[in-house]
């Protein structure tokens, strides 16, 4: 059950973000089901200024994933807060798969690693990332493997088979 | 009183002529008992460490594992001695010499008994100071020529270091030579007859302790080969016997600091009922245990704080020491 | 804003000198390789370099059955691998809305509070080991020996544990386990004087660790550092209090915080946590509910379509699985968010300007787990 | 804060110092005359906890005088490194299979217990056999059916 001080920050949080990201899609997420507040949907843009306006209310960048959906990427951002009343937010943006995102380590240092995770995994390029490199697989690799595309042999497919 | 009045030397003495076979005797005993003594040290410092920490040591080559140091010496000699590319060559194959030959001749004036010194020098505790800062050459010597660079950060390191802890050694030292008037060892151990020197000098006697042990470069001042920061320090290229000569070289320091301090400030060879030699080795390795279990208690100081310690701490109180000891010796 | 350089922005001046930390160097603990830019003994820039453990685990996730999972988990974090285990189990019961019996939840919180224990004594005192002194070390290691026996009694393995399973665990707890563990806790109260008199009050011990590699509260934000980092840099943050989980909740604790934000404070807050840890476990042993360890499940589960984002408290930090299921029995997505990334990559900001032995002190203090990051 | 008051301060911390490395000191002494607590591990050896889990084993069933293994291969499929072969024959048809062969590559396994928990008919188990050095590679694979005929012999 979300307490009273939780309810007035979601609130608060829901006006700052819809104000900042007019052509957003603000829902509030199933905390007990899903472990996220509030679900933000964004365009291609608009990272950045979410980043802005979470940061003015104190959260923190707890980690970038995306995921490798067929046709697009999907860059999820999570947010959360060192508030009693615990907050995640999470953004998601929904990116081609030959698209370029902004980067958000302007405003948080620390997104620069993940963000380069991300390129190492999946081969999305950030825009004005400082330092954009592999970061976990070799520097000379030329695959990235999270790509659903990646380390589909038929070896593979056969054990999917007897897995499913 | 020396080696030379021993009846069976006495009488090649007549045939050679003394100087000669005093020192080819003396030379040839220190050369036997450097190795064996740095061995039996090695194995004290494993078994002290290891008991303090719990565990047995080395048990497995010999009883209790005593043999367990010839075995390494042996498999050291036989490793390759691996000489890096880009090292400067002659430095790095003269820094393992130039480091144990100090270490040798230290022994040359240390009284192990009113009959055991190979030779009695009026400047002996000179002498000894003198050589021993020659290792500080070696280890510049070997960190420069390894061309890596954790063994000339730590090279470098053990210039400042000695440089900054030969002050407080020379000023605790001088305290006693002006009560003793004399730099001779035998004299000084003399002169403790009744009363060991630790009684009229506990001040110099800790500085002395605590700089002799930052000169032998152990913990907690071992930064000249920290491991967690340096990896080995100076010595991280060397390999087999030139290691090994390193490793010998640390431990005979170690034994010529504690007969130092044994000489300086616990009365040498003084002491009641066994003969002075059995004293004296029995102060040595008194010192020396407790060197080793200073290191496997503490935590290492940093390098700016070990200098703060040196310049800011123990130069000012050994100071303050001599000119109390020196008031003092005036007034009475 | 962003004031981080990296190696290539650096002018190279005679000055200014590479060193390369590790990969293979004593204090580095695992394959950690630090790309340090020194003048002197002063650090000026300084990288971490990691991806030389790198298994890709969340690739394997994709090409598996849910419970294949379940080993890499505790291979993630190897020294708290029930935590993780915990973790990942208790996400997919969310998901799927598996219910847990009561004492399974119990044991699963005594058995990670042992496994915060064994993890906070390794990562103390190789820290204090980093900082020079060998023999705590091996104390710890000597306490830590007893948990793993403990551990050993319950779940077989001494590292890599996979004991939770989906709805519950995979063994019950005996009561000599129960025994064992009051004896331990009394045991290591006791040790930790002798810990607080050889450590934390050694004159060169707390010379060594004040005023040295502070992390502020305004840098933690920025970096999203968590874990006894953050809250040695007085941030009263952690997931089993702020976020709770499985039976946390019912448990009386204390999250200890220091505001100084130096590498002591790190290690104090370990060290008292190590003593919360104790509180919680004796806690659950007296109110230990009987009953089933496991509820039935189906032998293969199969997940609704749908996304997870579960998080716990990990000896490290705040850990998050983000699980995306298509509603088969392999994986869509499993994102593990790991905390020692975050917090190592603090490194690059609060190195510069200290020296090479406060660099060591101040990586040992983070406490960071090689695997973890690289995954 | 004066001068004096600094040289005091200055002063306390040096005698504080020292008295904490003193207190260090003893504790350390005070160990050098503890009984130790390690164990010369070849001569001397601890039992294993009756949980601990080595590789895998079948059950020894008095009731069959065999295991119960059927072959039904759910152990190879949740197996997450591949190390399990399984062979089974009916011996007659219309009969259940019964388990002939079954080998694991030890050296790919990762202890994680998936098959012990899987298993329909409960005859898995853990070895507690921990000294598991081998001089080849295919020394780590394990016959576990003839590991089972030398435990019945």
């Amino acid at each position: 059950m979300p307490t009273e001080g939780q309810k007035k920050l979601l609130e608060e949080l829901k006006n700052s973000l819809t104000r900042a990201l007019p052509e957003g899609r603000i829902t509030s997420g199933d905390y007990a089901r899903t472990g996220y507040h509030l679900e933000v949907r964004l365009s291609d843009v608009g990272m950045r200024r979410t980043a802005m306006v979470m940061k003015d209310n104190r959260f923190y960048l707890e980690t970038i994933t995306a995921v490798d959906f067929p046709g697009s990427f999907e860059l999820i951002y999570f947010y959360s807060t060192w508030h009693d009343d615990i907050c995640r937010v999470i953004a998601r943006i929904q990116i081609l798969k030959d698209a370029s995102p902004y980067t958000v380590s302007a405003i948080y240092p620390g997104a620069i690693w993940l963000e380069r995770e991300i390129y190492d995994f999946f081969g999305i390029r950030f825009l004005d990332h400082p330092d954009l490199r592999r970061i976990l697989n070799p520097d000379n690799a030329d695959y990235f493997p999270l790509l659903k595309t990646f380390g589909k042999t038929k070896l593979t497919e056969e054990i999917d088979d007897i897995l499913c | 009183m020396n080696i030379t009045q021993l009846p069976f030397i006495k009488e090649i003495y007549g045939f050679l002529g003394h100087d000669l076979v005093a020192a080819v005797i003396g030379i040839l005993i220190i050369l036997v008992f450097v190795p064996l003594n740095s061995a039996f040290l090695v194995w004290v410092e494993r078994k002290v460490a290891g008991h303090i920490q719990l565990r047995p040591g080395p048990m497995e080559v010999g009883p209790h594992g005593i043999l367990q140091t010839l075995i390494d010496a042996v498999k050291l000699m036989s490793k390759e001695m691996i000489t890096p590319k880009l090292a400067d060559k002659f430095l790095f194959w003269l820094a393992p010499i130039v480091i144990i030959i100090p270490a040798i001749v230290c022994f040359v004036v240390i009284p192990f008994s009113p009959l055991m010194q190979v030779r009695e020098m009026n400047v002996g505790i000179l002498l000894i100071f003198s050589f021993s800062s020659l290792t500080v050459l070696s280890i510049l010597m070997a960190g420069w020529a390894s061309n890596n660079k954790y063994a000339l950060i730590g090279a470098v390191r053990a210039v400042a270091q000695n440089v900054a802890y030969e002050i407080p050694l020379l000023l605790s030292t001088m305290s006693i030579i002006i009560m003793t008037n004399s730099f001779k060892m035998s004299e000084i151990t003399a002169a403790q007859s009744p009363v060991w020197f630790i009684v009229y000098q506990p001040v110099a006697a800790i500085i002395f302790f605590i700089s002799t042990t930052a000169e032998t470069n152990r913990a907690p001042f071992d930064l000249v080969e920290a491991e967690s920061e340096l990896v080995s320090g100076f010595h991280t290229e060397y390999t087999g016997m030139r290691f090994a000569l390193f490793f010998l070289a640390e431990y005979t320091n170690m034994f010529i600091a504690a007969s130092m301090g044994a000489v300086l400030f616990f009365g040498g060879w003084h002491g009641p009922f066994f003969p002075g030699l059995i004293w004296f080795v029995v102060k040595v390795y008194a010192l020396i245990f407790v060197i080793i279990w200073v290191r496997w208690t503490f935590p290492r100081l940093r390098f700016d704080q070990l200098m703060n310690f040196a310049w800011k701490v123990m130069i000012p109180v050994a100071l303050l020491n001599l000119m109390i000891t020196a008031i003092v010796l005036k007034a009475l | 804003m962003l004031n981080i350089k990296t190696i290539d922005d650096t002018t190279i001046n005679e000055r200014v000198y590479q060193l390369n930390l590790g990969p293979q160097h004593p204090s580095t603990h695992g394959v950690l390789h630090l790309l340090l830019k020194l003048d002197g003994e002063v650090v000026v820039a300084a990288e971490p370099i990691v991806g030389y453990s790198h298994r890709g685990h969340e690739k394997m996730a994709e090409n598996r059955i849910w419970e294949q999972f379940l080993p890499n988990t505790s291979r993630i974090d190897y020294l708290s691998g029930l935590i993780y285990n915990q973790g990942y189990c208790m996400a997919l019961e969310k998901l799927c809305g598996i219910e847990v019996p009561e004492r399974a939840e119990y044991i699963r919180v005594i058995t990670s509070e042992l496994n915060r224990i064994s993890s906070h004594l390794l990562g103390i005192m190789a820290f204090v080991m980093d900082i020079g002194a060998f023999t705590p070390f091996l104390y710890g290691f000597d306490d830590r020996e007893h948990v793993l026996d403990l551990l050993e009694r319950v779940t077989g393995s001494r590292l890599t544990y996979c004991y939770n399973r989906f709805g519950g665990v995979r063994n019950d707890i005996d009561q000599e386990f129960c025994d064992g563990t009051r004896r331990f806790i009394d045991r290591l109260r006791g040790r930790f004087k002798d810990y607080h008199n050889l450590i934390t009050e050694n004159i060169i011990f707390i010379k060594r660790t004040r005023e040295v590699g502070i992390i502020t509260e305004e840098t933690a934000l920025e970096f999203g550092v968590t874990g006894p980092s953050l809250r040695g840099s007085g941030v009263n943050y952690d997931v089993r209090k702020n976020e709770p989980y499985s039976v946390y909740p019912e448990f009386d604790f204390e999250i200890p915080v220091r505001k100084e934000g130096d590498v002591m404070a790190r290690y104090q807050v370990r060290m008292a946590e190590m003593e919360q840890s104790m509180n919680i476990i004796e806690q659950a042993l007296d109110n230990l509910p009987q009953g089933p360890v496991r509820s039935h499940v189906p032998r293969f589960i199969d997940p609704p379509a749908g996304d997870i984002y579960f998080a716990f408290e990990s000896a490290r930090g705040a850990v998050g699985y983000y699980i995306v299921s298509d509603g088969t029995r392999i994986p869509y997505r499993i994102k593990v968010r790991t905390p020692s990334f975050s917090n190592l990559f603090v490194l690059t900001r609060i190195l510069p300007g200290n020296f090479i032995a406060d660099a060591i002190a101040t990586l040992g203090s983070i406490d960071v787990v090689v695997p973890e990051i690289d995954r | 804060m004066g001068p004096l008051s600094e040289f005091k301060k200055y002063i306390l911390e040096i005698l504080t110092g020292s008295k904490s490395l003193v207190i260090g000191m003893g504790i350390t002494f005070k160990r050098l005359f503890m009984p130790i607590v390690t164990v010369q591990y070849p001569r001397r050896k601890l039992t294993m906890t009756p949980n601990f889990r080595g590789h895998i084993e079948a059950i020894y069933f008095d009731d069959t005088k065999s295991h119960h293994c059927v072959a039904c291969g759910l152990c190879v499929r949740t197996c997450p490194s591949h190390v399990i072969k399984v062979q089974g024959e009916k011996e007659k048809a219309g009969e259940r299979k019964y388990g002939q062969k079954y080998y694991i590559d030890f050296t790919k396994c990762s202890l994680c217990g998936l098959c012990v928990d899987v298993c329909p008919e409960k005859t898995l188990t853990f070895s507690h056999e921990y000294e598991l050095a081998y001089l080849s590679r295919w020394d780590g694979v394990i016959d576990i059916m003839r590991r089972l005929e030398a435990v019945t012999k």
